[in-house]
């Protein structure tokens, strides 16, 4: 700690490593068939040259610089080199369409903009004139650009080389610039998606996002030798934590896959010993190594479910170090390499140290899971506006339905109303430009605001059962936090999405989404033939398979006093899958939940009324950005509720 | 890989043939056809089937000798050509019915390409000491790059055999391209492709082209696509030139229009 | 099941095109070599040594020799045995007359001798393919051998035609003829092996490797990239032959300790061409498998029925043997074309995707 | 010198000297010939229907010869035996199609040559374990004296061998000509694709080319064995037809038969009047370096088709 303690900001943290772990990779990319990597002090003249090149252009301290690309090395070096120069990194999501990205880089007045490729620097060259602050835009892929001959528009390898001779000449620069970085300046502005209207910035301080970073490094014991793959977006707060941040903290090197959609086999190759992922991705491997098995030999089959079931009974115990017999260790031993071990494998989990996963609740099963594998997978809860951290499971003592207890350093409380705060080194500086929101989120006293409802339970630990605004309740007056709900449902492999309505209403109702990949497999299993995802939608038994899930939620709910009387009465399955590029989903692929209750109204009324059925027509929009309308007769169908009783826990488990 | 100046993206001649007479037992395949390819121009041969388009193409790499008639290359005669020497000399292709080595992988068929560009002795490859290793490596980064640049990334390893047909084809241009040839003939390079893998392969076509600087000659008897791609086009039809010029030229020509378009469409 | 290949990835070209590039079958294979130096001279009496790994060993590098020709360049050939005693002859003249030069260059200069042969040979394939082509490799069996018997020089006018090898020694242990103990027979040859096996390997993922393979797929395109056909046979006959005529010299030195024409007759080449088949067309591990196949299929069935308690008369046993034999291969054709090699590829493919099914 | 001498000069002196032993020679050649010719019929007619490769057509004609001899040493009168013995062998093409070419189709030439070195192992075991290894005199009563033609003796066996394979020849030209079996084998031949467009049933074919093959192995057997008896050695005649099929082209029926008497008698006259020079046993090699020469004028042999390659 002490030698890092006067490393209080990026550029010296990158300096230190350049000395202290010159040799040891920092970053790798797989390029051209292998994994070129880059050791630190590699990346460090880089940068340094880089930094240079980008002051020559006429980046200034306090300019925001927009990043706009997939994870790629150049792209973490935009943002070393930016910070180099006191200039604020804004990386920005690259599957956004070219209106999204011009909100935000007009927002945030960004000087330059660096790209990945044609496709990004077209999207940015076809707004630049409704970004009047955008000055230079630099692009990492020269393919297909030779040709374009804005005068603004840099290949990054003559502003690097550029920078070199800078570099050449004035060997002192370099330090001069570090040294005047500054640990409470800001570091890094991250767009929150924003569920609810535009995306707002948040400004994080070196020392934000560095002490947190390092609390956690501290707390989980990561270091030089771990390996990551930064595969999820860069604008987003845990790669910058997980793949940026603590790489540079931890030393550990940061892996950039060759493309999105060679994630899998590059987390293959590679095999993190750190691995962060949200609960949707847990859930569809899951859903495609069950699927994958379906094929196998009887046998096979056989033995992979024996095992398995004997890894849920006793895997967690071993992994969290209870005691169990020595014959069921020997049985899990002997699972260990028939199936776990080769599994891991298969996946390219089997180095993992470290898995986190965040963001909405995890399916307990799905959850179990990966840890009765001997995958050390833990819940933390966290937001851009905490840099991440404010609470993590503690080893040892991980249970499903938490998200552990606050993270080092950090203070959390339940307000009355049951919204959660918190305060810590992590909280944000400011919303970007504005302090009205601002100063709504985060008091004076340093508590700030989550928006989501919660409870410790009885050993502390902190429970989310839903975002607080969300949380209403039914005419009855009993409370409903549709979130609640919407997660029991989507824990089911077959269901995908959930929105629960009730609010001032007479009882509970949802809108059901099923896994196409899931369901469409289970259809063709019992030969059922379907062309859509809208045809399969209608199949009657589909909805059979749908109210069973219904009414097991039901019966679960039922076993809750607080929630038991928001059981579902009626649901319906939506004739299309929810899609971000409609604005139902945001890009983290969070429900809109308020847009979607006005799209699909006369849906709602009719779940509301006694109606068998609705019809309704939908637009939407395809990969290509046409539009186009589907429409349908959505059926609606009534499922079983059960009354309260704490003793059908059993049956709900089930 | 050369650069060139898109701007000035063509130069002087680079091949010729000249008053080409070419006849199996008698049948006459091809009667005193001349015409010449620019440097770092994209110059397509079409007309209808049979109409002598790749006897034209085997007479310039030489696989058919022409009983009259000759073929010039950067300035020098060839009486006749053949294919070893096409190959030294710079000129690479592609075949309409692909003929890749079907018993190796992408990998292997492309750094087949680099065959001309290796030297190691045969002792150097059975210790894989020296020269073997080193040549092995270097060409394996050239090939990645061609790997890179055909967007083939995801089958480096997948024996050809395995392929569809559309990726077959792409590979077969690329261990073309391995080659680092100063002419590229393409024999129907979009033969039997949707209209997808067309625009694709158009693409790729105009981006060798342009990031290389290679001169390409190809086949196709799909007019619309040549049309857009070509500097200057050949019409042939039973044999013999019907016209040559620029694509609008070409199309307009009354013979053309009658010969041609009046066959295929 | 076995594999765990999560984290094993590759940072160079050097790692990504070595040979058994994933981790475990690299600890397997030098598991093996050093299993087959060490353990296996030590536990293995001379029956096991003697009679059944030195016949292998040295079929399998004849069997690389042939895999050589006729997997990787494509090219058919019934000649193998006629290539083999070439080199026998060949070096039991050096060793007979040059013998201060030691065994190992006796056996390499009777591979070069063969090597000459080999090219002489194939020249005809320039202009014949596939069957035409076995008929020329046909003649240098039938003349080759003619002249080894007939030309009393070969044999050094030795009067019974089938003169004895001398004893040689190599670095200081004796290796060749009758009293050299088995072990240093075994570990002479496996010597050899290895060494072959390896250039073998090598060879074939290089420049000329991928010559003889793209002749063999498509000659027409081959020559478009500038792949002489004339060197590429050549090359091919020429290799292959050194190794067909290393391995008969080993044959005669390490094994029978004779140089005798019976042993390189035409079965001799059947039983080559077999093995490639068998182990596998262009593989390299193949030769090695369809080898071990080939030969100890037959003492297989040979002991087979005392095993279940028949006891048959020997000659219906012997007809038996052929029978079953023959009924074997072209089971074995049917069920896998691609021979024992596919089949290991296949397991280990099950292996690495475990416990998926694919 | 002398050498040379006896390569250039002596072997022609010999032959002007005494024209009626040359003569002799020639005709024990011929003999020795039709047999190659018979077997190399044999090979034709399955690779011409086929395209396979058939290396077993040798232990065929062993086989066919063992039955046969054996049914009469059991006791059987000769046309009853005959009789068993064509149905043994049409049974046998039956097997082949059904267990072996079937499962074979499609796969590369290579393998399936493979799979008829596996038959030929496997028919010679089957007929040495039923019929025992050991040598057995055939007679079936032919003509075994000898005429006198000049100072030139003539076998009547060998006249009669050549009548009989000469007719075979003619019965097969018939066959393929006249039976609409026959013109479906030669559309076969042609092309495979074309064939089956007008509706040939391919194992059909296989099952009828295998049959006659094993019908003309059967007539080799007893030509070859009545003279010889019937032995091992029978099934390496087989190679011998290799480069018959070289001189005759692989697809040639006159061709096989021309080719045939030309290696016989090649290869006798090299024997006796320039073994010598060499220490003798020439023979073994002749038939294939003779062979090996005339490819490099004429590939496809004497009557086969040009072979013409195309881009």
């Amino acid at each position: 700690m002490t030698e890092t303690n006067k490393l209080d900001t990026f550029p010296k943290l990158l300096r230190h490593n350049a000395e202290m772990r010159a040799k040891r990779p920092a970053i790798r990319e797989k390029d051209h068939g292998i994994w070129q990597s880059w050791t630190w002090a590699e990346v460090y003249e880089e940068v340094k040259a880089y930094a240079a090149g980008l002051d020559k252009l006429g980046l200034k301290a306090g300019d925001h610089i927009g990043i706009v690309g997939s994870n790629r090395p150049r792209l973490y070096w935009t943002m070393a080199a930016a910070q180099f120069l006191g200039a604020i990194p804004v990386p920005v999501y690259a599957d956004g369409v070219a209106e999204e990205l011009q909100y935000i880089l007009d927002n945030a007045e960004v000087t330059f903009v660096v790209t990945e490729d044609q496709e990004q620097t077209d999207k940015i060259l076809s707004v630049q004139e409704n970004v009047p602050t955008l000055k230079q835009i630099i692009f990492d892929d020269p393919r297909g650009l030779r040709d374009y001959d804005e005068d603004n528009l840099h290949d990054y390898v003559n502003v690097v080389d550029a920078g070199k001779q800078v570099v050449k000449k004035d060997l002192a620069w370099a330090d001069r610039m570090i040294d005047a970085t500054k640990a409470e300046k800001a570091s890094i502005m991250l767009y929150t998606s924003g569920t609810t209207g535009k995306p707002k910035g948040v400004v994080l301080s070196h020392n934000n996002i560095l002490i947190t970073a390092r609390n956690a490094v501290d707390l989980e014991g990561l270091n030089e030798t771990d390996e990551v793959l930064a595969y999820l977006p860069m604008a987003w707060v845990g790669d910058h934590i997980f793949s940026y941040a603590q790489s540079l903290v931890a030393g550990f090197c940061v892996s950039c896959p060759e493309s999105t959609d060679t994630v899998l086999n590059d987390l293959w190759e590679l095999g993190p010993t750190y691995y962060f992922a949200p609960p949707r991705i847990f859930e569809s491997t899951l859903t495609t190594v069950m699927i994958r098995m379906e094929d196998a030999s009887k046998i096979k089959r056989k033995m992979f479910h024996y095992f398995m079931d004997h890894a849920r009974k006793t895997g967690v115990d071993i992994l969290d170090g209870k005691s169990v017999g020595l014959l069921d260790r020997i049985k899990y031993a002997i699972g260990n390499t028939l199936v776990y071990a080769p599994l891991k494998n298969a996946l390219g989990l089997s180095r993992i140290r470290l898995g986190y996963t965040a963001g909405e609740a995890i399916g307990p099963e799905i959850f179990e899971f990966y840890r009765s594998l001997g995958i050390n997978l833990k819940q933390l809860y966290g937001m851009t506006e905490a840099s991440v951290f404010v609470a993590i499971q503690p080893n040892g003592e991980i249970k499903a339905d938490t998200v552990g207890v606050p993270a080092p350093d950090v203070e959390v409380k339940v307000e009355d109303n049951g919204e959660i705060m918190y305060r810590g080194p992590g909280t944000f500086m400011e919303y970007y430009k504005n302090p009205e929101s601002t100063a709504e989120t985060k008091q004076a006293d340093g508590w700030v605001h989550t928006g989501d409802a919660g409870f410790f339970d009885e050993d502390g630990h902190i429970k989310i059962i839903d975002r607080a605004k969300d949380v209403g309740k039914l005419n009855d007056g009993t409370m409903m936090a549709p979130k609640y709900i919407e997660n029991k449902l989507k824990f089911f492999p077959n269901i995908k999405e959930a929105v629960a309505f009730g609010h001032d209403r007479d009882y509970c109702a949802a809108f059901i989404n099923f896994d196409l990949e899931a369901v469409g497999n289970w259809a063709e299993r019992n030969n059922i033939a379907y062309a859509s995802y809208q045809e399969l939608a209608a199949h009657p038994e589909v909805y059979k398979i749908m109210k069973e899930h219904v009414e097991a939620v039901n019966r679960s709910l039922a076993t809750e006093e607080r929630v038991a009387g928001s059981q579902i009465k009626r649901f319906l399955v939506l004739h299309k899958a929810l899609d971000a590029d409609d604005g139902e989903l945001t890009r983290t692929s969070k429900v809109r939940r308020k847009f979607v209750a006005e799209r699909y109204e006369p849906l709602i009324d009719a779940l509301y009324s006694d109606k068998t059925s609705c019809h309704i027509e939908t637009e939407v929009t395809y990969e290509d950005g046409r539009k186009g309308s589907i429409s349908a007769d959505v059926q609606i169908m009534d499922a079983d509720t059960f009354p309260f009783n704490a003793t059908a826990m059993a049956a709900a488990a089930e | 890989m050369t650069e060139t100046n898109t701007n000035s993206r063509i130069g002087e001649e680079l091949l010729s043939v000249n008053n080409i007479d070419l006849s199996f037992g008698g049948v006459k395949a091809l009667t005193d056809i001349s015409f010449n390819i620019n440097k770092g121009e994209i110059r397509s041969i079409i007309g209808p089937n049979g109409a002598g388009k790749s006897s034209m193409l085997n007479v310039i790499n030489g696989f058919y000798q022409p009983q009259v008639g000759h073929v010039r290359f950067k300035g020098k005669d060839y009486t006749p050509m053949r294919p070893a020497l096409a190959a030294k000399s710079g000129i690479a292709r592609t075949f309409q019915n692909i003929a890749l080595f079907k018993g190796m992988s992408t990998l292997d068929n492309i750094m087949t390409g680099r065959y001309l560009k290796m030297h190691s002795s045969f002792i150097e490859q059975a210790l894989y000491i020296g020269r073997a290793k080193r040549e092995e490596l270097e060409h394996r980064e050239k090939v990645e790059e061609i790997i890179d640049f055909l967007e083939i990334e995801a089958i480096r390893k997948t024996p050809v055999g395995r392929l569809p047909y559309g990726l077959q084809k792409r590979v077969e241009l690329a261990r073309a391209l391995a080659m680092e040839p100063e002419l590229l003939l393409l024999d129907e390079p979009m033969a039997g492709m949707n209209l997808e893998e067309k625009e694709d392969m158009s693409r790729y076509i105009i981006d060798v082209n342009e990031q290389f600087g290679t001169t390409i000659a190809l086949i196709e008897h799909d007019m619309g696509v040549v049309m857009d791609l070509s500097d200057r086009v050949v019409v042939l039809d039973y044999g013999r030139k019907l016209a040559d010029g620029s694509p609008d030229e070409v199309s307009s020509n009354q013979d053309v229009i009658d010969a041609y378009l009046g066959v295929s469409h | 099941m076995f594999y765990r290949e999560a984290g094993d990835f590759k940072t160079s070209y050097a790692a990504d095109q070595s040979i058994l590039s994933i981790k475990l079958d690299r600890y397997f294979v030098i598991g093996l070599i050093a299993f087959g130096v060490i353990v296996v001279p030590m536990i293995g009496n001379d029956y096991w040594l003697g009679s059944l790994l030195i016949p292998v060993l040295v079929l399998s590098i004849a069997a690389l020799g042939l895999n050589i020709l006729t997997g990787y360049a494509g090219q058919l050939s019934l000649g193998t045995g006629a290539f083999m005693a070439t080199g026998a002859y060949m070096a039991y003249k050096v060793a007979t007359n040059l013998a201060f030069l030691g065994a190992p260059v006796a056996i390499i200069i009777g591979g070069l001798s063969a090597a000459f042969a080999g090219v002489l040979f194939g020249l005809p394939s320039l202009r014949i393919k596939g069957f035409y082509l076995a008929v020329t490799t046909l003649a240098a069996q039938f003349f080759l051998l003619w002249l080894f018997t007939h030309v009393d020089w070969f044999v050094n006018y030795s009067i019974s035609g089938v003169p004895s090898i001398p004893p040689m020694e190599f670095f200081g242990v004796l290796i060749s003829g009758a009293e050299a103990t088995t072990e240093a027979r075994y570990l002479f040859v496996l010597g050899f092996a290895i060494i072959l096996g390896l250039a073998a390997r090598n060879l074939a993922r290089c420049k000329m490797g991928r010559g003889w393979m793209a002749i063999r797929d498509m000659d027409i395109a081959a020559e478009i990239i500038g792949i002489d056909p004339l060197k590429a046979k050549l090359s091919a006959f020429a290799i292959s032959s050194f190794y067909c005529g290393v391995a008969g010299a080993l044959w005669a030195f390490c094994f029978i300790n004779t140089v005798e024409p019976g042993a390189y007759d035409i079965n001799r080449s059947f039983q080559i061409l077999f093995m490639v088949i068998i182990g596998g067309l262009g593989s390299i591990l193949g030769s090695f498998l369809g080898a071990a196949f080939i030969v100890l299929l037959p003492i297989f069935l040979n002991n087979a029925p005392q095993w279940i308690g028949l006891n048959l008369t020997s000659d219906v046993i012997s007809h038996m043997e052929i029978m079953i034999f023959g009924a074997l291969i072209v089971f074995f054709l049917i069920v896998e074309p691609h021979g024992l090699a596919r089949l290991w590829q296949i397991a280990k493919e099950k292996l690495r995707r475990w416990p998926f099914p694919y | 010198m002398e050498f040379l001498y006896s390569i250039f000069v002596t072997p022609f002196v010999e032959m002007w000297t005494a024209p009626e032993f040359l003569a002799e020679v020639v005709l024990g050649g011929l003999m020795s010939g039709i047999m190659y010719s018979l077997v190399a019929l044999g090979f034709v007619l399955i690779f011409k229907a086929s395209g396979v490769f058939n290396f077993a057509q040798g232990v065929m004609v062993l086989f066919a010869a063992l039955n046969f001899v054996g049914l009469i040493d059991a006791g059987l009168p000769i046309v009853v035996a005959l009789i068993a013995t064509i149905l043994i062998m049409v049974a046998l093409a039956f097997a082949i199609e059904r267990v072996v070419l079937r499962n074979l189709v499609n796969q590369e030439h290579i393998i399936l040559f493979m799979a008829t070195i596996g038959i030929a192992y496997f028919l010679e075991g089957l007929g040495e374990m039923i019929w025992g290894g050991d040598v057995r005199p055939l007679n079936i009563g032919l003509p075994d004296d000898v005429w006198f033609v000049g100072d030139i003796l003539i076998q009547q066996s060998e006249v009669f061998a050549a009548a009989v394979a000469g007719s075979l020849v003619i019965a097969l030209s018939l066959f393929f000509q006249y039976t609409r079996t026959g013109r479906a084998l030669r559309a076969v031949a042609d092309d495979h694709q074309a064939a089956l467009s007008v509706g040939i049933p391919l194992n059909h074919i296989w099952i009828v080319v295998w049959a006659v093959a094993g019908l003309v192995a059967l007539v080799a057997g007893i030509m070859w064995g009545s003279k010889f008896w019937v032995q091992f050695s029978l099934s390496t005649i087989a190679l011998k037809a290799l480069p018959v099929l070289i001189l005759g082209g692989f697809t040639s029926i006159p061709g096989a038969i021309i080719g045939g008497l030309i290696i016989g008698a090649g290869e006798k006259v090299a024997e006796v009047f320039w073994g010598a020079a060499y220490g003798g046993a020439i023979e073994e090699w002749f038939a294939y370096v003779l062979a090996l020469i005339f490819l490099f004028f004429r590939p496809q042999g004497l009557f086969g088709e040009k072979i013409i390659e195309r881009v």
